[in-house]
């Protein structure tokens, strides 16, 4: 096989592996923005406190019982990201939404909950002596099948793929299928009428904060499965999760093949434009940020919608 | 210890000039003009990138040619080099050049960051007439983010991950005190961007910005073009940005793209919302407080203070900084959205007219 | 002013249907007609916030048709809304005196190189016009007050100020006595009155006929997106047509 | 009406907005199976008295007798559980739901699922018109076909009692006339009573059992549709020209 071959096969499957991340953690900020508007800056740490906290799990339980182990790293990730989240909403977004705060208060007020949790985080990690700058789950991945020993397939591409696809589906059906999650977006479409049909509006929010926690962290969970995870990973992939997000038009399964596309795009154009042109893979995150800047400037509403959301309306 | 302590208050004096000057240019197109310009830190790094290499490149043309030396550089800025940090050192300490010469060089740049961050200014205008709220927000953070990202990795023109290093510092060349002349400049500067902007938002101009940002149908509907005011809301503010970041070029003779990292136009954001935003007054306050925070909170300072700490919360302190500055973020929004210095009406005189004729019923 | 055939539709409802209507210089016209009858729409299109989809606009005798609203402007037509549409967070005073035609130091570098113009500018003439406005709307007394913190009356004063800052040749006034008192709906009116002895044309949406039909010289009823019946306003009110129209004709 | 209270009784209801009184001391009632229309000039404060009465403006005195017992101060959403159900005149669907959730989001408070599609076929059957676009965004319906969907989302409750503030408006007179032809089969199939505020006062007093004139605020005139309709004085109170 040419060497070029070669290359895109392993640029290709490494992307499926970010791609699937990318779309696994936009699933979750896709919730809440299409639940409560917030474009939540702050849903980065709460993938890197899931990641954190399927670590913490390690600490309890015997390292040697994996299967044990990835079943606690689960727990407690989702657990502690459902928490964070819905605390972040009751104490900072809620209160600021009842007083009917714009758009941008809401997302810098995001800001200000991401720096506080991340730092806390560093700080943290820095007051214990700097051990946990840097943290790895640890139970590690394993190849499932090679390529000639580099291009290959592992247990965290099957993980991350078939979570990503089955939230993907699992989220659909609840919004087009269920109750709760018809309710969910009636609550986003027309707060007032929902209250009078009586939706119990605040019930539905706090619902949804857990939801989008558990989700983030449950991807935190993932990427410290096949990376090592430090307390700014979230925040460094978070223009990705917006970009994929915001090209899926808020729609899940636009976001998951947005998230696909950006992470093999990334990868493998990167690859080529290195082998051909001599272009540092280091320009890759370049990629999807023109991409993002592309999308919102000329098709903000999404390039992959795959649901029909906002309908022209009489203005 | 006096001179320790003294030499931390020169630090924060700089520190609070540049974030002061940024704060005022985010205050005047955010509180003004409404326009959420989170890619601040972008037209910062253009000043600083422009004034760096453009400084560096002519210092280092002139210096070498009267030392007689040839620099070769391959794939990278002549001034990147190894050589070039010598031909640097020379110019402080062996008298290559005169002060006048450098003092003019220095000017230049600055002029030329000024100029590099108002045409950034203009560019985001582009984005800024077609997008509202947090798309706009999230378009220029990412705007700020390419472009740090490309120069960080290339060495052009600040010479990658490395930085540009070793600027020759005018101040030195004229044989003054570096650090205390940068903090006067500096407050000289800050002085002079004060009145600017409070000159330039307390006037018609000021009442077309606010006018825009609070209905934009009804300003149009009133004669104003909103394209037209947005842009030069941009232009000046990168302008002032621009400025700010020479500024932190001349103070640290380094630039290096790792730091214009989104954190810094947080940084901003959180001065301007705790001082008040849409008053400038407001706008100094907040600089002043988070620039305490950031260089008070260290290490260093606390020690030259007096303050010893344990070793490892001095290893989470420069984290607990920005936890800190989160906080102030939530807490203000929360508690007090308007900041500690409200919106007032525009100092013109038809205001001081009115409150002089309401003053006196 | 002259309007010719417009028609506006929103999602298959068509908000106006061929409108063609002409104000002469100097008039002083009413328009009415029941919630929904296109009045306030028919405003948007003539001053640019929205694009008509088939038919034009002539101001003086020029095309004005889909031009925004800051180029009328400029060409002397300014027209108030229906709910005020106020600078919230800027004072009374401040809402006034940015609607004035002339703007010396209303862009950034003039705001500075040409300071002592625009302060001389303010002092000698905007200062004067403006109290002259305010106390002629009695909104004296409130001139520092944020707009977002005055009362609904007070508001539409407010809106009405910025239309008579604007020394338009045309004006257009969306409900301007709604939510006020009733005496002051009057005192807007003379206002109206007077502007118009000084040669301003102004085309007016009213629900209060008993006073619009006293101040009106011509009377523009508007029904289903069309112009139902114009004339002088006795005429217009013992029409069958409008009786029709109001009450709901089959 | 019989010796049964009345489902709808207001005793001297005063409303409006913060502390701006917008009516005053209105008593209007509705009988069982009845349908009332409320018509008077712009302004007049129709649609602020529907609003007193579901709770959604401030009621500021008097009293709301629902079926004879005193609902005065019941949140909206506890009216709604009890037999009433109110069409807003803007805003009254879901726009980024289809039409059947819209349906499905007016029954929420109904656990039984069998009911919840007894109701929703009673409602294609008054709005056949809706039932072919089920699976559409109630957002990209037309305006008439929106109003449609607003009644049937409030006939999901099985509601005694309908207020609707002017489902008409902003509608052509084709529609509008196709859509209040439809109100009578509302009553009919969903034997409910209906209390309409409506700008086509014509139509709406021809098609109503009774009306009541609203003018600044209080009733100027009350009687059945036919003779309020033959009330010269009315015209006058229309055009607002006293005297």
């Amino acid at each position: 096989m040419s060497a070029v071959l070669y290359g895109v096969l392993a640029a290709f499957f490494n992307g499926l592996l970010v791609g699937s991340l990318y779309g696994l953690m936009a699933l979750g900020l896709t919730l809440i923005y299409r639940v409560t508007k917030i474009p939540n800056f702050a849903f980065a740490e709460y993938i890197t406190y899931g990641a954190y906290a399927a670590v913490a799990a390690s600490f309890v339980i015997d390292p040697v019982n994996s299967a044990a182990l990835l079943v606690a790293g689960i727990l407690f990730a989702t657990s502690a990201g459902a928490v964070i989240a819905l605390a972040s909403d009751e104490l900072v977004f809620k209160p600021l939404w009842r007083r009917g705060s714009e758009v941008l208060q809401l997302l810098v007020a995001s800001i200000g909950v991401g720096l506080v949790l991340r730092y806390s985080l560093l700080g943290a990690a820095a007051l214990t002596g700097g051990k946990y700058l840097e943290v790895r789950f640890p139970v590690t991945y394993q190849t499932v099948f090679s390529v000639g020993g580099l291009a290959s397939i592992t247990t965290a591409h099957l993980l991350a793929i078939t979570s990503m696809v089955l939230f993907a589906i699992v989220l659909h059906l609840l919004f087009t299928r269920t109750r709760l999650g018809k309710a969910m977006r009636a609550t986003a479409s027309n707060p007032t009428l929902a209250q009078i049909t009586g939706i119990n509006v605040i019930l539905v929010r706090r619902i949804t904060w857990l939801m989008a926690g558990a989700l983030a962290s449950f991807a935190g969970f993932t990427y410290s499965y096949y990376n090592p995870v430090n307390p700014e990973s979230g925040w460094i992939t978070l223009l990705w999760i917006f970009s994929a997000a915001i090209m899926g038009g808020f729609t899940f399964y636009g976001v998951l093949l947005s998230g696909l596309l950006l992470g093999i795009a990334e990868n493998v154009v990167g690859f080529l434009a290195n082998y051909y042109l001599g272009i540092g893979s280091e320009y890759n995150p370049v990629i999807a940020l023109v991409t993002l800047v592309t999308v919102l400037m000329v098709r903000p509403e999404g390039l992959i919608r795959m649901e029909s959301l906002v309908v022209a309306r009489r203005v | 210890m006096v001179e320790a302590v003294s030499g931390i208050l020169v630090q924060y004096l700089i520190l609070f000039a540049a974030y002061a000057i940024m704060s005022l240019s985010f205050n005047m197109e955010y509180g003004f003009g409404g326009i959420p310009n989170f890619g601040k830190v972008l037209f910062v790094g253009l000043g600083a990138y422009t004034f760096g290499a453009l400084a560096a490149w002519i210092t280092l043309g002139i210096g070498t040619s009267r030392l007689g030396l040839e620099i070769v550089a391959e794939d990278e800025p002549a001034y990147c080099t190894g050589t070039a940090k010598y031909v640097f050192s020379q110019i402080v300490e062996g008298g290559v050049m005169t002060p006048l010469e450098i003092t003019g060089i220095t000017l230049l740049a600055v002029v030329a960051a000024i100029a590099v961050g108002a045409v950034g200014g203009v560019v985001a205008s582009y984005p800024a007439v077609r997008l509202r709220g947090d798309f706009l927000a999230i378009t220029l953070l990412a705007m700020g983010e390419i472009v740090r990202l490309i120069v960080y990795n290339s060495p052009w023109p600040v010479c990658a991950f490395d930085g540009l290093s070793g600027i020759p510092s005018p101040f030195s060349v004229m044989g003054l005190e570096h650090n205390i002349s940068v903090a006067v400049v500096s407050l000289a500067t800050l002085a002079a961007v004060y009145i600017f902007v409070s000159r330039a938002t307390n006037s018609p101009w000021g009442r077309a910005l606010k006018a825009v940002r609070d209905n934009e149908i009804a300003a149009m509907v009133y004669g104003y073009n909103p394209a037209r005011i947005r842009l030069q809301a941009l232009a000046v503010g990168s302008g002032l940005a621009g400025l700010a970041g020479a500024l932190l070029v001349i103070y640290s003779g380094n630039v290096n793209a790792i730091s214009f990292k989104p954190d810094k136009t947080f940084e901003v954001i959180a001065a301007v919302m705790l001082g008040g935003s849409a008053n400038n007054l407001g706008a100094l306050l907040g600089a002043a407080i988070v620039a305490g925070l950031l260089v008070f909170l260290n290490v260093s300072s606390l020690r030259a203070l007096g303050i010893d700490l344990p070793a490892s919360v001095g290893q989470a302190l420069p984290y607990m900084k920005f936890t800190i500055i989160g906080l102030t973020i939530i807490l203000v929004l929360l508690y007090r959205p308007q900041g500690v210095l409200p919106e007032k009406p525009l100092k013109t005189p038809l205001i001081e007219w009115l409150k002089r004729k309401l003053g006196r019923k | 002013m002259r309007v010719e055939g417009l028609v506006k539709t929103f999602g298959g409802i068509r908000a106006l249907n061929d409108v063609t209507l002409s104000i002469r210089e100097g008039e002083m016209v009413g328009l009415i007609g029941p919630n929904g009858s296109g009045k306030t729409t028919l405003f948007n299109v003539i001053s640019g916030v929205y694009k008509p989809d088939r038919g034009r606009v002539f101001f003086r005798g020029e095309d004005i048709t889909g031009l925004p609203p800051y180029e009328l402007y400029k060409r002397g037509l300014v027209r108030s809304f229906q709910i005020p549409r106020l600078w919230s967070k800027m004072v009374v005073a401040e809402n006034t005196a940015s609607a004035h035609r002339e703007r010396p130091g209303s862009d950034p570098l003039s705001s500075i190189v040409k300071r002592k113009n625009w302060i001389l500018w303010e002092k000698d003439s905007l200062v004067r016009s403006v109290s002259n406005v305010l106390s002629r709307l009695s909104l004296g007394h409130v001139a520092l007050n944020w707009a977002s913190e005055i009362s609904g009356g007070q508001m539409k004063l407010t809106d009405i100020s910025r239309a008579m800052m604007g020394r338009a040749k045309l004006l257009l006034l969306d409900e301007p006595t709604a939510g006020v008192a009733p005496k002051l709906s009057r005192e807007i009116f003379e206002t109206l009155r007077a502007l118009n002895k000084e040669g301003l044309t102004i085309f007016v949406i009213e629900h209060r006929l008993e006073i619009l039909f006293e101040y009106v010289e011509r009377v523009i009823v508007m029904h289903e997106g069309r112009v139902l019946v114009e004339g002088a306003p006795d005429d217009v009110a013992r029409d069958p047509r409008v009786l029709n129209a109001y009450l709901g004709s089959a | 009406m019989g010796s049964a209270p009345p489902v709808l009784e207001t005793l001297g209801l005063t409303g409006g907005y913060g502390k701006n009184v917008i009516v005053e001391g209105v008593n209007i009632s509705v009988g069982e199976g009845e349908v009332v229309a409320l018509v008077g000039p712009n302004g007049s404060g129709k649609s602020t008295l529907l609003k007193s009465i579901y709770g959604v403006a401030t009621v500021l005195g008097g009293r709301v007798l629902f079926r004879g017992s005193d609902v005065t101060k019941l949140p909206p959403e506890r009216k709604t559980a009890i037999g009433m159900n109110y069409v807003p005149q803007t805003e009254n669907i879901f726009p980024d739901l289809t039409v059947r959730e819209n349906l499905e989001m007016g029954a929420y408070l109904v656990r039984d699922e069998s009911l919840v599609r007894d109701s929703m076929e009673t409602v294609f059957s008054i709005f056949p018109q809706l039932r072919g676009f089920q699976n559409v965004l109630a957002g990209s319906l037309s305006g008439g076909q929106q109003r449609m969907l607003a009644v049937g989302r409030a006939l999901m409750t099985r509601p005694k009692l309908l207020l609707l503030d002017e489902p008409t408006a902003g509608l052509a007179p084709k529609i509008a006339l196709e859509l209040l032809d439809l109100l009578v089969n509302v009553r009919e199939e969903a034997g409910v009573s209906i209390l309409i505020v409506e700008q086509h006062a014509r139509r709406a007093l021809e098609l109503a059992d009774r009306g009541y004139v609203l003018v600044s605020g209080r009733i100027a005139a009350e009687g059945d549709g036919k003779s309020l309709l033959a009330r010269e004085d009315l015209q006058k109170l229309f055009l607002g020209i006293t005297g």
